[in-house]
């Protein structure tokens, strides 16, 4: 029997293997696809949420997720342009060579 | 509020208030005239100052007859002055036998220095200042007499000091001067911390200060116990050190790089003599504590003792002097110790009178040889007549040589110290022969044999205002005589007062007449001895000296250990001031604290900002500009503070 | 509306100076001058027409921020204890501007920063609303650090800086404890805190009391919290150092009494003995490291620690004549060590070096000047008939029966004091004339004449007639004394 | 929620997701990470349709898979140095253990929770969401069609060059 | 009242966005118009908001997702303060930078609807829109200058802006699943039905969403993008970032925690959190940005500190009724005044930097001699924000700290007050720098006209609030009550 707690542990081990990537990836793409496993993993426990309550609240999920998605693609559309911002003046999008402001 | 006691044997004295202070004023009034006005007016200044002091004195003189017409009646005129909570501090003045005995002793002896040292101070740029001083000194020395209650003895005592201190740096570019002036100040200050201790306890445990109520007090017995015998070492201890009592005597001999005139002054009538006086007028007190009583006898025997050796070994004709006064201060305090209230002031009274002549001999012989190296002089009999004769009259009497002055007053204590205490009598009686022996050993050098030259004229220094030559020394002038010859007759006839008993009546009407003791009768047989002690004493220093029978040389050599003692103040000096004030003092004690001060308080002030900058510098290497360390940090901020949570809350 | 005048007359006159066109900037001083003598025959007429032993007066009040608990008033009014600090303050403020007279270097901010300091000072003497008296309080931090920073000399950023964190700092603490206090009694009044019994407060009452203290001592200052002190002295420009230690480090003394005692009772009696011992600790440590000092000014800022601990000693006594004579204190430290910075600038002026090895014989080139410093010398070694006399002597007759140790501790400050400063004058201006020196003035202007008469006439005034102002105080401390007293 | 075939697409699912992000983990090229991640996408997609969120699910396959790798790929192709570097910084280590640590953490309170579980819906149609978003959520709909426009002035405000600009402001320094 | 009008202001700033891009599309050579077309809309929406003022007709709407209250109109009009002041002081610098000034101001108008958006949510999703309403564009800001800091900067700003938005939204799903609605109301009614077993999860929550919050509050341990993001990030764009997101990010944390989550057993959890965040913050953040050299950086840093102190007036908000007020009218109080302040601080930078083309803050030596109207201007904002008085920031200061020792804090205001005299060394050793130290030309400044506006409104801000705070606090606490009273 598939209970909410086994969507939310998928959920939770999506989230923090997403954050894992976001931390530890040199590319700044890298770092971006990590965001979007995180993003993905909380649209999947808001569902997941949803699927398992009664009534209106059922609808307040989907919606989130609505919004998500499309704030995710928004933000990823930035980041994108930034990176070919950052490339264009650095010829690279590494992040770890991001370092120019510090004391 | 007015307070009148009449004495046993008539009516309290009916002097006016205005007149009592009028004789403080009278001085102070010059004082700040001349400070003000007529600073560059020399002559003026003098004249003003003398004229002042001269108003005192017959002021004083009216007053010690008033006072001798009420056969020593007390009279207290006091005012309010300030308030602070229960605090009440009054200002007054009291007149009694006590306080114009000093009053006339005071104003006499200033006159004549006053008057002297126009003679004396000519052509001195700083002659103005001089007089100003001069007058501050004597309006202190007046207000501390008069003084009704001890917070305004205080205070005019502290200004006392504070005149010595101008007036013995009063040559304040010589460096020795400068220094003896803040050595006098200090070391009486040190004094003064026991008076003021004395004041605060009194207050404290009695809320008074006013001089009758205490009196009363000690008597009645409220004031007892520790208190009494605290408060009698407090005021003690302020005598110490302005009477230069052992072990506070160091600064006197000092103090004689003032100009002699203040020297006479300060050793007849006014400094050394507040601290007797002080004793004096606390009498009761002190008699009421036997502890007390007895630190006050034997701290004076030790005082004659030091002072009367010291002077032994003296070649300055001014510290021969000196250590002489502290030998005779000594006696003034031995004979309080032994319950010899009036006989104290009676020395006092004496004393001011040949200590003043025989300062101001030493200032005429000054102004011929332009020194006081006594190696330096000789045969100044035949060119200085006057001199010599009031010097060796002074002389005479200082050695309690019948019927002088001293004779009568050193004879009197020593017959109290043998009645109360044979060994006080012990030290009095041998010091009196080393108190002859020293006298004439000074007389004989300065006066008999070969003159010596003197020291020449330095004329590089500008300082200098010798007139003189002192190849050819010559009499002073008659406005340095006349004082001497004055004073001369003072010491001649001044102990003349006591026969009958009657200065002693006199005095003693100025405190409780519980307070007395029955003086002893007069003693032939101590009249005598003492008479002879002093004259082996004049026979030695002859022997010595003049025939040269026994040369001082080989003496030296036969005590050596105890000469070398004696030429180094038994090396009080350099304990008080290398050993202790520099040394631990200031290089040791001082320095630490200093060093506490800049290393760990400083240092810690400091080292806050240190720290604070240093882990700023440390710190800002976490701020590495790597965006996932920025990253993790928020994750981690995020288990930490859950963790936190849950650890400080437990679910 | 006196009083309101009266404070912020200075600073008026500080944005008039401001507005002098550049040309006119020498004209600077005359304004400065101008604005401080009529503060001060402001305060005098108030002196004179204030009654004695009534309490408040002259009140200027006004709600200034009410909202909620949150309760403001712009209050002003003065009493016997801070009357004649506040004429202190106006009196020492002209002595400033005079001996500021020959300031060249920009003066128009040098005088404006002066009058904004005066205004400030006197504000915290008067305001009688709490968080209004920290405003004044704070007020007077930055014209301090210009003036130091500016016109000082030596490491005088440091000393700045030094300066205005020690306060800060200290009065962090005392903000705290305002805040505490006022929270606890619903009012940042301080006539009604001074009237009501604070029993609890969100911090224990003890802490509040230790934290204001903290926030004062500091001020005071006393040891361990005077290390400001020398350095802020030592670089300060003269008039600087006359104020702050003639009337700046009063407020200290001022706060303690005014607040921590008035408004703590049950507290100040239960740390009493603390402060006396503090008190007396500050008197020989500061003396101990005046002996070895060797720059003129740092000398008598160390000596300023010495003298502020008889104030705190006076304070710990609690009873009346103990706290008149710690108040006198402060009137008469103020004077006279203002005398003696102002004779020591003069000095300074002159031969350029603050160093005592370099000085010597200058009573012979500066007869003056030397006379000055020796009466002021001997003002500071408490010579009776001078103020400092009348004021430690009060002291110690207040103090002894409840702490007699401290006072037997710190009666051995009078020798020490003597020691050090005739110490100094011995070294300064007595001994060999130097010729170095040959060609200094002396004593010369109207201004010097005037700022060293004036301080030394008043130093004597208080020393001979302390009725003048004891009868002001004694009231108003007796107020305050019974509250301790419960 | 029951069924074998259910349970078997859970698990299915779970592990094609999960080995799909830990391929975008582990693949030093990018494009492979990309491609992995691809499959994730589609991994939760699934979820999706098991949770009975069809329309969520198209949803994310148009924009996940058919927006954001797209563009992905694109910013992988501008920016041609980068492609085959996919490797890790030395953050590495400390990541992992915090994954590890919030893992914790999260799945602690998951299971912690005693969560209110209905009876379920699974009919939620595609209007039923559009009518909330018309009327309860209208004000978010608003703002997400902003910020895309935002987002879009932006991103095409970065990505164009510097010559691109003066060109289209013939006189600025005329 | 018509949907329309509810979202009104940020409407008129979403019209005057889109404005500027069309004009800028069809007039190019009249790019000198934008910024008036931009301020003409947010005038628009200050007008709007004023008459709902003068209505006084609040209502929430769109299902109670939004709010129309004296808290949001509050928040509404530091948010159109702050566009306006950025956007006058942003003229010249866009003009020299590049020519990209169309997407500039839109972008910023955009960022500033969704503070204003977020000012009124009350419901999870709406704040989560709002957010990245007002975050997206910001990124794309902080990237604008394109070189190569400016984008560094952006990236930085995205991708750890994306990671902590990303934590946000789990701990909102969390929130939803637990209560099973996004409305702050019915999450509220939730937990106290049956939050007391949940702990943990509400927990969790709770500092998930102070995570994502804190990143745009950039409190410890969230901050570390700050310095980076305001250094590299155009001038005008930082300060944007330091007064706009920060005050929004503690205008919805308010309101999620107090309305959301305000049950008291959680409150104690996360008012303690917020204590030792705050107590955290201020401390790193000062002692970091003692050693600093690069003024945007030191900016930067001391604004991690004031969030700090910010956060002392959120922890003590945790207790309801009185005391409530107090901690959330002081934050508010203290949102308003460092806003001034801080843009002030940066508007002077901006003036400064922009003409000695250097941010280094040894470069400001001799500013007073030559920018003295700037100079005077930067000093009286960094008193400000050091909190001395006469000052807006003093008083915000002192209201936060006494809410804080109200709500029995003591030890977070004494580590705020200690705190402070830190910041008082750094800030002040900028103001040293410019008045005192000695310039290596003295060449005097060309200060722009705009700049001279924004920069005069925001200090004549500072010094008005820090003499008459009143309709200031009043205001704050008016705002504030709308809490209480639910």
């Amino acid at each position: 029997m598939l209970t909410l707690e086994h969507f939310l542990t998928v959920g939770a081990l999506l989230f923090c293997l997403g954050l894992v990537i976001a931390l530890s990836k040199r590319n700044a793409i890298g770092v971006l696809m990590g965001i979007e496993l995180m993003l993905n993993s909380v649209n999947l426990t808001l569902i997941a949420f949803s699927r398992f309550s009664d009534g209106p609240a059922e609808i307040a999920g989907h919606a989130f997720v609505a919004f998500i998605i499309t704030v995710a693609a928004a933000e990823a559309a930035v980041a994108l342009a930034l990176a070919v911002a950052v490339y264009r003046s650095r010829q690279t999008v590494e992040v770890d060579q991001l370092d120019l402001l510090k004391l | 509020m007015i307070q009148l006691f009449a004495a046993a044997t008539g009516e309290a004295p009916g002097i006016s208030e205005a007149v009592l202070w009028a004789i403080i004023l009278c001085p102070l009034v010059a004082f700040a005239a001349i400070t003000l006005y007529v600073r560059h007016l020399p002559k003026i200044a003098g004249y003003l100052s003398i004229l002042a002091i001269g108003v005192s004195f017959v002021l004083s003189l009216i007053a010690l007859i008033d006072v001798l017409g009420a056969s020593g009646g007390i009279a207290i005129y006091s005012h309010d002055w300030f308030q602070a909570g229960p605090l009440e501090l009054a200002l007054g003045v009291r007149i009694d036998g006590l306080t114009a005995v000093m009053l006339v002793v005071v104003s006499s002896v200033s006159l004549l220095v006053q008057v002297y040292s126009q003679g004396y101070m000519e052509g001195d740029p700083g002659y103005g200042r001089y007089y100003a001083y001069m007058s501050l000194f004597i309006t202190a020395m007046l207000g501390l007499v008069l003084a009704d209650n001890l917070f305004m003895l205080f205070i005019f005592w502290e200004l006392v000091g504070l005149s010595s201190y101008l007036l013995i740096g009063f040559w304040f570019h010589k460096p020795s001067a400068a220094s003896a002036a803040k050595k006098a100040f200090i070391v009486t200050r040190i004094g003064d911390l026991g008076l003021l201790a004395a004041i605060l306890l009194i207050w404290t445990r009695h809320e008074t200060l006013a001089i009758d109520e205490i009196h009363e007090l000690a008597l009645a017995g409220v004031l007892g116990g520790t208190t009494l015998t605290l408060f009698g070492l407090g005021l003690f201890a302020g005598a110490v050190g302005k009477s230069a009592q052992f072990p506070l005597h160091v600064w006197l001999p000092d103090a004689m790089e003032g100009p002699t005139p203040v020297s006479a002054l300060i050793h007849a009538a006014t400094m050394v003599a507040a601290g007797v006086y002080l004793m004096a007028r606390f009498f009761p007190v002190i008699e009421a504590s036997p502890d007390a009583l007895t630190v006050v006898g034997w701290i004076g025997a030790a005082t004659v003792a030091v002072g009367a050796s010291l002077a032994l070994v003296q070649t300055d004709l001014k510290r021969v002097l000196a250590y002489s006064t502290i030998s005779q201060l000594g006696y003034m305090m031995l004979a309080l110790g032994v319950f010899g209230y009036a006989v104290a002031v009676f020395h006092l009274f004496t004393h001011a009178f040949f200590k003043a002549l025989l300062f101001l001999g030493s200032g005429s012989v000054n102004h011929a040889t332009n020194t006081f190296d006594m190696r330096l002089m000789g045969g100044l009999r035949t060119v200085m007549p006057i001199t010599f004769w009031t010097f060796l009259i002074g002389t005479l009497s200082l050695s309690g040589i019948f019927p002088l002055a001293g004779f009568w007053s050193k004879d009197e204590i020593l017959l109290e110290a043998w009645v109360n205490n044979k060994g006080l009598y012990a030290v009095a009686a041998i010091a009196s022969f080393v108190t002859a022996l020293y006298m004439f050993r000074a007389v004989f050098m300065t006066f008999f044999g070969t003159y010596k030259g003197g020291e020449p004229v330095d004329h590089e220094d500008e300082d200098s205002h010798f007139h003189g030559d002192p190849a050819h020394p010559h009499e002073s002038s008659w406005v340095m005589t006349v004082p001497l010859l004055i004073l001369t007759a003072g010491a001649i006839a001044a102990g003349w007062w006591a026969l009958g008993k009657e200065f002693h009546h006199f005095v003693e009407a100025a405190i409780p007449a519980e307070a007395l003791h029955k003086a002893p009768d007069f003693s032939y047989w101590i009249a005598i001895t003492s008479s002879l002690i002093a004259v082996a004493g004049i026979g030695t220093a002859w022997a010595i000296y003049h025939r040269g029978l026994v040369s001082s040389t080989e003496i030296r050599k036969v005590v050596l250990p105890i000469a070398v003692l004696l030429e180094n103040k038994f090396f009080l000096d350099d304990l008080y001031e290398r050993a202790f004030a520099v040394q631990v003092f200031q290089r040791g004690w001082n320095r630490l604290v200093e060093l506490f001060d800049t290393t760990a308080v400083d240092g810690a002030v400091n080292g806050v900002g240190w720290v604070g900058t240093q882990s700023s510098r440390v710190l800002r290497h976490a701020q590495t500009g790597q965006v996932q360390l920025y990253g993790a940090g928020i994750a981690a901020g995020v288990f930490i503070v859950a963790i936190i949570v849950f650890i400080a809350n437990p679910l | 509306m006196l009083l309101t005048v009266l404070v912020f007359l200075p600073a008026f006159a500080g944005l008039l100076i401001l507005l002098l066109p550049s040309a006119r900037a020498h004209h600077a001083r005359w304004v400065a001058l101008l604005g401080s003598l009529v503060a001060l025959a402001l305060s005098i007429v108030m002196f004179f027409d204030f009654e004695k032993g009534a309490g408040f007066q002259f009140i200027d009040r006004a709600s200034w921020i009410d909202v909620g608990s949150f309760n403001i008033q712009y209050f002003l009014a003065v009493d016997g204890l801070s009357l004649p600090l506040v004429v202190l303050t106006t009196f020492l403020t002209t002595a400033s501007v005079l001996v500021s007279f020959s300031i060249e270097h920009r003066p128009r901010a040098y005088f404006a920063c002066l009058m904004v300091l005066s205004t400030s000072v006197l504000g915290v003497f008067t305001a009688m609303d709490f968080l209004l008296f920290f405003l004044f309080w704070e007020l007077e931090l930055f014209p301090m650090y210009l003036l130091i920073s500016v016109w000082g000399s030596g490491r005088r950023e440091y000393s700045a800086m030094k300066f205005v964190l020690y306060t800060v700092a200290g009065s962090a603490f005392m903000l705290v404890a305002i805040l505490a206090l006022a929270f606890s009694a619903g009012t940042f009044d301080m006539e009604v805190l001074g009237n009501s019994t604070i029993t609890t407060a969100v911090l224990p009452l003890g802490w509040v009391f230790l934290f204001l203290f903290i926030g004062f001592a500091v001020k005071l200052p006393i040891v361990p919290l005077h290390t400001w002190l020398p350095d802020a002295h030592s670089d300060a420009p003269t008039a600087v150092s006359v104020m702050l230690a003639g009337v700046l480090l009063k407020m200290g003394g001022y706060a303690i009494i005014r607040t921590c005692v008035t408004i703590l009772p049950d507290q100040a009696n239960d740390y009493g003995i603390w402060l006396a011992a503090i008190g007396s600790i500050s008197v020989l440590y500061g003396a101990f490291v005046t002996f070895r000092q060797t720059d003129v000014k740092r000398l008598i800022a160390y000596s300023s620690v010495s003298h502020m601990g008889l104030v705190l000693l006076g304070i710990g006594a609690l009873g009346t004549t103990a706290m008149v004579g710690a108040a006198y204190q402060m009137l008469a430290h103020g004077l006279i060590t203002g005398l003696l910075f102002v004779v020591v600038g003069l000095m300074y002026e002159r031969t350029h070096t603050r160093e005592i090895g370099r000085l010597g014989g200058l009573a012979r080139q500066m007869p003056l000047i030397a006379t000055g410093l020796v009466f002021a010398g001997f003002a500071s070694v408490g010579l009776p008939a001078l103020a400092g006399f009348i004021a430690e002597v009060t002291v110690f007759l207040g103090a002894f029966q409840k702490h007699e140790w401290a006072v037997i501790m710190a009666i051995f400050g009078v020798v020490l004091s003597a020691g050090y400063i005739l110490w100094t004058l011995q070294r300064v201006v007595f001994g060999p004339v130097r010729h170095e020196w040959d060609g200094a003035d002396d004593q010369r202007h109207w201004w010097e004449h005037a700022s060293v008469v004036g301080l030394a006439a008043l130093v004597i005034l208080l020393g001979v007639y302390p009725s003048l102002i004891m009868d002001m105080l004694d009231p108003a401390i007796g107020v305050v004394s019974a509250r301790v007293a419960g | 929620m029951e069924g074998a075939g259910v349970n078997i697409a859970f698990y299915v699912l779970s592990i094609l997701t999960l080995v799909a992000a830990g391929g975008v983990m582990v693949s030093r090229n990018l494009l492979h990470a990309v491609l992995f991640l691809i499959v994730a996408f589609i991994g939760v997609a699934g979820f999706f349709v098991l949770l009975s969120a069809e329309f969520i699910a198209m949803a994310q396959i148009v924009i996940y898979v058919g927006a954001i790798a797209v563009l992905i790929l694109f910013a992988i192709v501008l920016t041609p140095r980068s492609v085959r570097d996919n490797s890790e910084t030395a953050m590495v280590g400390p990541a992992i253990l915090l994954g590890v640590a919030l893992a914790t953490v999260f799945l602690f309170v998951i299971h912690d929770t005693g969560w209110m579980t209905g009876a379920g819906d699974p009919g939620l149609s595609a209007s039923d969401l559009g009518r909330a978003l018309l009327s309860t959520w209208v004000l978010p709909f608003e703002i997400a069609s902003v910020l895309l426009t935002a987002a879009l002035v932006g991103a095409i405000m970065l990505v164009r060059s510097e010559a691109e600009e003066s060109e289209d402001v013939p006189d600025a320094d005329a | 009242m018509s949907e329309l009008d509810i979202v009104g202001p940020q409407l008129a700033i979403l019209l005057a966005a889109g404005a500027v891009l069309v004009w800028d599309a069809l007039l190019p050579r009249r790019r000198a118009a934008l910024p008036y077309l931009a301020l003409a809309g947010i005038l628009g929406a200050a007008i709007w908001t004023t008459t709902w003022v003068i209505r006084g007709d609040f209502q929430t709407a769109f299902d109670g997702t939004f709010a129309i209250d004296q808290y949001a109109v509050f928040f509404q009009y530091v948010f159109a303060g702050i566009t306006a002041i950025v956007v006058i002081a942003s003229i010249d610098w866009v003009d020299r930078v590049g020519r990209r000034q169309s997407e500039y101001f839109a972008l910023v108008l955009t960022a500033s609807a969704g503070l204003m958006f977020l000012a009124g949510a009350r419901d999870l999703i709406t704040i989560f829109l709002a957010l990245e309403l007002s975050s997206i564009p910001q990124y794309i800001l902080a990237g604008w200058g394109k070189d190569q800091r400016s984008s560094e900067a952006g990236m930085k700003y995205l991708l750890l802006g994306a990671i902590a938005s990303a934590l946000l939204l789990y701990g909102m799903a969390l929130l939803y699943g637990f209560a099973g609605s996004t409305l702050l109301t019915d999450i509220s009614a939730a937990i106290s039905e049956h939050g007391a077993d949940n702990r943990s999860l509400l927990v969790v929550a709770s500092v998930l969403l102070i995570a994502g919050f804190g990143f745009k509050m950039a409190v410890v341990p969230f901050q570390m993008w700050v310095p980076d993001v305001y250094q590299g990030a155009p001038t005008p764009v930082a300060a944007f970032l330091s007064v706009g997101s920060k005050a929004a990010a503690f205008a919805v944390v308010m309101r999620l925690f107090f309305e959301g989550l305000g049950e008291q057993f959680l409150s104690n959890d996360w008012a303690m959190i917020f204590a030792v965040i705050a107590a955290v913050s201020m401390t790193l953040g000062n002692v970091f940005a003692i050693v600093q050299r690069d003024i945007k950086r030191m900016l930067g840093y001391s604004s991690i500190a004031q969030a700090g102190n910010f956060m002392i007036g959120l922890a003590a908000i945790s207790i309801a009724g009185e005391h409530f007020v107090q901690g959330a009218s002081g934050v508010l109080l203290f949102v308003a005044a460092y806003a001034f302040t801080n843009l002030g601080a940066f508007i002077a930078v901006i003036g400064i930097s922009q003409r000695i083309g250097s941010d280094n803050i040894a470069d400001y030596a001799g500013m007073w001699r030559r920018a003295p109207l700037l100079a005077l201007a930067l000093a009286f904002c960094l008193i400000s924000l050091a909190g001395i008085p006469p000052t807006a920031g003093f008083w915000a200061k002192l209201y936060v700290f006494n809410a804080g020792i109200q709500a029995d804090l003591v030890w977070l205001v004494i580590i705020g007050v200690l705190n402070s005299v830190v910041s008082a060394y750094y800030y002040l050793a900028v103001v040293r720098q410019m008045f005192l130290g000695e310039a290596e030309e003295e060449k005097r400044l060309a200060i722009s006209p705009t700049v001279g506006v924004a920069l005069g409104v925001a200090t004549v801000g500072v010094i008005v609030f820090g003499i008459i705070p009143t309709p200031l606090v009043d205001a704050a606490r008016e705002a504030a009550a709308i809490f209480a009273a639910s």
